[in-house]
């Protein structure tokens, strides 16, 4: 084996960013499966394809989800992998670590696994990528002694993630990872266990700015916001504008409603409260002078997805404003959640994500039958066709 | 002996002190230097956060060298971003010099703060998945390679967010970024009889195709494609292994621009294609590399201060951008899917 | 006997001298007063049309009557407009006024330029058509007298572009006007097993039908509706009479707003519904004419001048169009056809 | 019959604006069918619903449309409306009518009709409402020998309409009148014989102020534009700005791409030529002061149409520019314009307008096809899904 090249591969170990190829040579040193993955990963781009087989179901006792099964096709040649599962664990709120957990990680993947890893995968999780069949449950026994749990796969909730939120950012306008951290803890059973027509994610994001990306990348996703008006200080404004800050220019010129006046005279800056829509520009760019406002909580929207199969959908909003604070909010999330479940649960085809299910079927039906009342705030715009189903119930018989 | 259910494990445990004690008090930031991250709390508390760029396919060397570094510089602390950097979490002012100098020391690269380059988001590529249409740690390797000058600095007019991903399910989730690099298939899939009469759900198989081009083949208890109606999306594949459409000569890459996703001042867009295919060359992707290079200069050429690409292109039109950048249009670019009706030009004002 | 395909007449011949000799010569205009255009040409003529209202559906006598006022005023030329207003050609400044005074005595209203409410675009509805679920004169002839003062004077904030249709085939064009009234079926369509075995074409009765609520019924040498799928489109009534769509009790009318055709400024936008429905109540429709009204008027206390009702919602909103006219919002409102994806807000940002 | 009463439509002959009922009692007082249409709509007026039976077809020899057959689903008690259908008369280019014409309109609609008719319809022809079977063929050959040729109707080109254009307005960028007679009668086959899959309308504006709607109405829209850059007087500009007009509030900051700038000290307006996408605005508010480029010709936008069935389309740009002004430009068009049918008339199905057969079958087959190339023009902005179909000469085999 050591005699195999990696003429490609090495290329890509040159270069100021730091080289993938050179964590995998260094997980190489001490584990034959992740030397052969060098060789196969050479192997494809001499072929320009990947080699890995279809699909494949592995699991843990007890949980239906969590672990992604993999099989070289090469299995001949790359016999150490033969066998290559990946295990997602999900991640604590906020991706925040200490060392002692880390280490804890890397102890029980070095025995168990490739000795390669993803720090974090797409959805949020922490991808142990490459073990052996026979390995899983021992590698996730320990896992879960040393206090990790097993994130999503499969058609079932997947590992909600969150935004740094009130830990680190000023401008989180609820708790985004005690939001997460509760709420995920809620469902563990449907994280673990797939029972839907297909995945589903959600994602938490402290403000409008939307850090998770959670509108693309979430099934729900629930982005902070505020129900009054922004706050503005006077004296920090005139020391921006001291400092220097073109204020009409970067900061009113570029407020999507243009409802920010600032009087070049005075340095005062006043917002026209019912034009704001709360896209958070003026806060960014001002943040020691201008805040949210007080009532705050959050935007619940649903549908986001990626392009398969019926195009990608960004989430739409469906609750305008909840409270997020207490324990009584989440109470509340949850109802939502149970009924829109529910609901989608009924209707929906195999492998149609909540957004396309509400685009096939209408959102007024979704919204009736979920008892969500609608509102304008729903639509950048009403419909242009006349096409209304109409109720039996307010037609004359 | 495993815990079922026991959920993730709790944040609250894993905060340093600084933030336990300024949880939810922070009233502003700035940003010192490229990399750097200073937040103020009412208490009048201050929190260094060092980003640092990861290759997110990591050993676990890497890992305890993070933790090393975490140890003498933070007490142990560090978080990951929701684009995989790496964010030291330091309390101590004076510590951030020599943390970073450490780093450097280590070839890690600080930076992806501001008007920056930050990591690219992306996914598995030949690395592990069973459909991709080209690598992803490689070219994401290449690109961050040749753009490297944009992470550690915030000269460019706004954010600059790529993503990446191996192929249209998208995992990357580029739908929606600045810039997105796209696993492409261009071949129909090769049937696969035997594999299909073996494990696969014919009338599923069949429901799977978002353009009805899969016909049940009952003789062969397979199926047939209408190749006119494929466009190679790969659901198919998918659904059953015998749908095989990796294509070693074929597949490659596409190129998106203009996506956003935060809702400041413009609201978010999807990414949308300017280049439909580029091949795979590895180990560099040099086609790759020059046009996300130079769709890049041509915006740093051309927007204004503070203006991400979406926001850049809308103002200046897309005809524009085709002109600007040469970018040969065709056909192809033009949506010829369920809701291609909204991007047709109807009106009769555009520029040249 | 008759000539086949000699084609309409040629407009040479029915325009005015002074129009011959400056036809393309014209170099800009002025509204002197509503209903009144001057045009000059670069030859310094001068050129002045008188608008007049017409209620469209006329006699012969209004037609002789229109001929007498152009021989006597204009040497016979007159024209009608693309939303069916008359305009009188006088190459004679002086006599505009007499031509003004004898038009009023004979209670025709001249208007309809710059700023103004001008003709409304409607089609036949009771008067001649199979399929109306409204009528069209008679709404037209309330909604303007109600708003009559708006066609004889320039106070709007800008042009107001009313537009009716008495069914979904939307003769009227009403998609894409300021404000329109369409009329609107609300029940499924009663199958006539008779007259559908009679003469139609099964398949394309079903094929017809764009929600596939449309089963063969081959017993019956008919069809039956899946009542839950039909939203009363009437298209299937258009293929085949067996299909009989009108319903007196719960035919009606909707309103949508905020449609523009011209490219000046913004583009071209269809019109959205804001009522789903109102009740026809002939002779006036007083629902129609009092909601017509109501958005007319907060339009004109909210507006900026210049704004059209497309601009002036896009600038505030539409949460805050219902917030202001107080229109109750339903999940009627929301699309749910095959572009509805395009206006769900997929935004974190909005007005209350 | 003169015993019954109208006390509903006698309602709408009070009011400002004039009234069709006023106008149908005219023409009731000389003719029977008249008069029961007088009832008949009262009785509209009573049941809520329209009278009259499902289509019908009656026609003319020689032609295929021109004329919509209706009947009274009430004979026995409107005998005079047993039949009662309508012809539709081309019009002439602009709406442009001499009192004498409109006269020998008059009279032969006296002897053979029911004295009752649109100025004008919908689509832009002479409705003349109202006539049984029995005369219509003799009341086409009147109004044949009278220099009218019937409209469309049915699956056929329907009478193409234009705006008043160079004959009165200073905007227009090309001869819509004579454009639209010269392929009007160009054909007039095609609007005499129904072929196609559906109809197909045309309309012609001289500029992006559309005045005859031709992006919602029409099937092709040929709009009026420039290729090269406004022409701004500059004495005409102060004149205007001496005048009292806020030149920087209503044209510089409405114009949509912000490419027109106003020097309030020099009283000088300039244009970045680039940027400028034609709206029209600027010239609407100071047509003394700016006036199209020198360029002129029209763009070519296909696919406008209402509600049914599969939503309203706007017409949207084919050919971003093409000369009008001669009879060769003609010829382009033209030669345009028999690609684009028979592309049509191949791939629509029955009952589809253009624009749903596109939509159908994608914009890059109906370019490819019609040889027409791709230009960013075409569209507000590319594709967001990747779900390109590859030509096979561009595949590596
Ligand atoms: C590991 C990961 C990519 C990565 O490198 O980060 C991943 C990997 C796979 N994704 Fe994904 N997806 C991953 C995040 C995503 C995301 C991004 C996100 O969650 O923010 C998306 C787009 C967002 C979305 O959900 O729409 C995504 C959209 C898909 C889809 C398309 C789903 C759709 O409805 O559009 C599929 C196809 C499917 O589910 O059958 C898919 C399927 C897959 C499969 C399981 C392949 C398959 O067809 O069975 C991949 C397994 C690869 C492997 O062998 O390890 N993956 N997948 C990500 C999960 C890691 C984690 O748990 O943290
Ligand atoms: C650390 C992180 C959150 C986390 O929980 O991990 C984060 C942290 C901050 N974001 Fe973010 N954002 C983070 C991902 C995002 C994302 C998601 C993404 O890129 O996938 C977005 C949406 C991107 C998009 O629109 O496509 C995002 C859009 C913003 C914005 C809006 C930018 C805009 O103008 O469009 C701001 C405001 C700003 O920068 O002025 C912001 C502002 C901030 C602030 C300044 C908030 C604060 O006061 O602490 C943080 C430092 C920003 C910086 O890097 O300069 N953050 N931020 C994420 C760092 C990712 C990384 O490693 O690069
Ligand atoms: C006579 C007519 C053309 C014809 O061939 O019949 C016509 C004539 C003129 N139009 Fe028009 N327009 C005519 C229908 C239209 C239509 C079509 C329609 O309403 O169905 C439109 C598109 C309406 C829409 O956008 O929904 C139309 C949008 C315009 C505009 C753009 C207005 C805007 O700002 O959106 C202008 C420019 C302006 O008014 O400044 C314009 C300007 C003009 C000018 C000033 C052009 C000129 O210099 O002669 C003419 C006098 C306008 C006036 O009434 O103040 N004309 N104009 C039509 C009169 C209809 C009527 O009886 O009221
Ligand atoms: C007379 C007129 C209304 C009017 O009072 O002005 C009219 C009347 C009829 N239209 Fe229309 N349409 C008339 C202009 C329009 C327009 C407006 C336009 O051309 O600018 C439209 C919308 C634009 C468009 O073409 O999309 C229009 C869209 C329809 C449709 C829907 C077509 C579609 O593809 O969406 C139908 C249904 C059909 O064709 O089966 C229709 C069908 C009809 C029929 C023939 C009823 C039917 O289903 O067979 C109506 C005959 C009424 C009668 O008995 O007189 N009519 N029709 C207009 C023609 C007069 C003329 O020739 O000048
Ligand atoms: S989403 Fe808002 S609250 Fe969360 S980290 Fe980003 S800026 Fe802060
Ligand atoms: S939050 Fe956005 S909309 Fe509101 S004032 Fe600030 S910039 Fe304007
Ligand atoms: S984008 Fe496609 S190829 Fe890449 S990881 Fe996801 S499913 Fe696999
Ligand atoms: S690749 Fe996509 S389009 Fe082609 S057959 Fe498979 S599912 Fe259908
Ligand atoms: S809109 Fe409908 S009812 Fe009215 S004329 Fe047209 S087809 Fe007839
Ligand atoms: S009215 Fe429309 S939706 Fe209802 S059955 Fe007929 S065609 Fe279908
Ligand atoms: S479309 Fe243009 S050219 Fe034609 S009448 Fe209107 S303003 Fe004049
Ligand atoms: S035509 Fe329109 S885009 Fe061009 S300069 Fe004038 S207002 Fe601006």
């Amino acid at each position: 084996m050591t005699e195999k090249k990696t003429p490609q591969l090495d290329e890509l170990e040159k270069g100021q960013w730091p080289s993938f190829v050179t964590e995998i040579k260094k997980a190489a040193a001490t584990n034959a499966a992740s030397e052969d993955l060098l060789h196969l990963l050479e192997r494809s781009y001499e072929d320009r394809i990947g080699h890995w087989k279809h699909g494949g179901i592995v699991g843990v006792r007890g949980y239906g989800g969590g672990v992604i099964g993999r099989y070289t096709d090469l299995p001949e040649e790359y016999p150490n992998l033969a066998e290559f599962h990946t295990i997602r664990l999900a991640q604590p709120a906020g991706w925040f670590y200490d060392s002692k957990a880390l280490r804890s990680i890397c102890d029980i993947w070095e025995k168990h696994g490739s000795g390669l890893t993803n720090f974090h995968g797409s959805t949020g999780d922490i991808i142990m990528l490459g073990t052996t069949t026979d390995h899983i449950q021992p590698a996730f026994d320990e896992f879960s002694e040393a206090g990790f749990d097993l994130g999503g796969s499969g058609s079932d909730l997947r590992s909600p993630s969150c935004c740094v939120g009130p830990a680190r950012c000023e401008y989180a306008c609820y708790d985004t990872l005690e939001a997460c951290h509760n709420i995920t803890n809620e469902y563990q059973d449907e994280i673990h266990r797939p029972m839907w027509p297909y995945k589903f994610k959600i994602k938490f994001s402290g403000c409008a700015n939307d850090c998770t990306a959670s509108i693309a990348r979430s099934d729900c996703s629930v982005i902070g916001t505020w129900r009054d008006t922004i706050q503005i200080d006077q004296d920090a404004v005139k020391q921006y504008a001291a400092d220097g800050l073109d204020i009409q220019d970067r900061v009113c010129d570029k407020c999507p409603t243009r409802c920010l006046k600032f009087n070049s005279e005075t340095k005062e800056l006043t917002v026209i409260g019912e034009d704001c829509t709360r896209c958070m520009h003026c806060i960014n760019y001002m943040p020691k002078a201008i805040r949210a406002g007080k009532v705050k909580g959050a935007t619940i929207l649903f549908g986001g997805k990626s392009t398969i199969v019926q195009s990608a959908f960004m989430s739409w909003v469906i609750v305008p404003f909840m409270k997020m604070e207490s324990e009584d909010d989440f109470a509340e999330f949850k109802d939502l959640m149970g009924r829109v479940w529910e609901w989608w649960d009924e209707n929906g085809k195999t492998r149609e994500r909540i957004g396309e299910t509400i685009y096939r079927l209408g959102m007024g039906k979704f919204l009736r039958e979920c008892e969500l009342p609608p509102v304008p705030q729903m639509v950048f715009r009403p419909r242009a066709n006349p096409y209304v189903f109409w109720p039996q119930d307010e037609i004359i018989k | 002996m495993s815990i079922l259910d026991q959920g993730p494990p709790d944040y609250k445990k894993m905060i340093p002190p600084i933030i336990k004690d300024n949880y939810g008090k922070w009233i502003y930031h700035e940003i010192p230097k490229p990399g750097v991250l200073k937040h103020v709390s009412e208490t009048g508390d201050e929190l260094f956060s060092v980003r640092v760029g990861s290759p997110r396919l990591i050993s676990l060397d890497f890992v305890r060298n993070l933790c090393d570094l975490a140890d003498a510089y933070c007490d142990g602390y560090l978080r990951f971003t929701s684009r995989n950097n790496v964010e030291f979490l330091l309390s101590d002012a004076s510590k951030v010099e020599p943390l970073i100098a450490a780093l450097t020391e280590k070839g890690l690269p600080v930076g992806g703060t501001g008007a920056s380059l930050s990591n690219i988001v992306h996914t598995q590529g030949w690395i592990h998945c069973h459909t991709p249409a080209t690598d992803a740690s490689g070219i994401v390797k290449a690109v961050m390679d040749d753009l490297f000058e944009y992470f550690g600095s915030m000269k460019l007019p706004a954010k600059l967010r790529v993503g990446l991903a191996c192929c249209l399910n998208m995992c990357g989730a580029a739908h929606c970024s600045d810039l997105a690099i796209v696993g492409v298939h261009r071949t129909v899939p090769r049937i696969n009889d035997e594999k299909i009469a073996k494990g696969t759900e014919i009338p599923s198989l069949v429901a799977s195709c978002p353009t009805g081009a899969i016909r049940p083949n009952p003789k062969a208890k397979s199926v047939t494609i209408v190749d006119d109606k494929c466009m190679y999306c790969g659901n198919c594949y998918t659904m059953s292994p015998g749908m095989e459409i990796m294509d070693g000569k074929n597949d490659g890459c596409a190129i998106l621009v203009g996506g956003k996703v935060s809702n400041a001042r413009n609201v978010p867009s999807f990414s949308r294609m300017v280049i439909p295919f580029l091949p795979n060359n590895p180990p560099r992707w040099p086609e790759v590399t020059d046009a996300v290079r130079m769709i890049v200069e041509v915006w740093i050429a051309h927007a204004r201060k503070g203006e991400r690409m979406s926001e850049w292109i809308e103002r200046i039109g897309w005809e524009r951008f085709f002109t600007l950048t040469d970018i040969p249009f065709s056909d192809k670019l033009i949506d010829d899917y369920i809701f291609s009706r909204e991007t047709f030009r109807t009106s009769a004002t555009f520029k040249y």
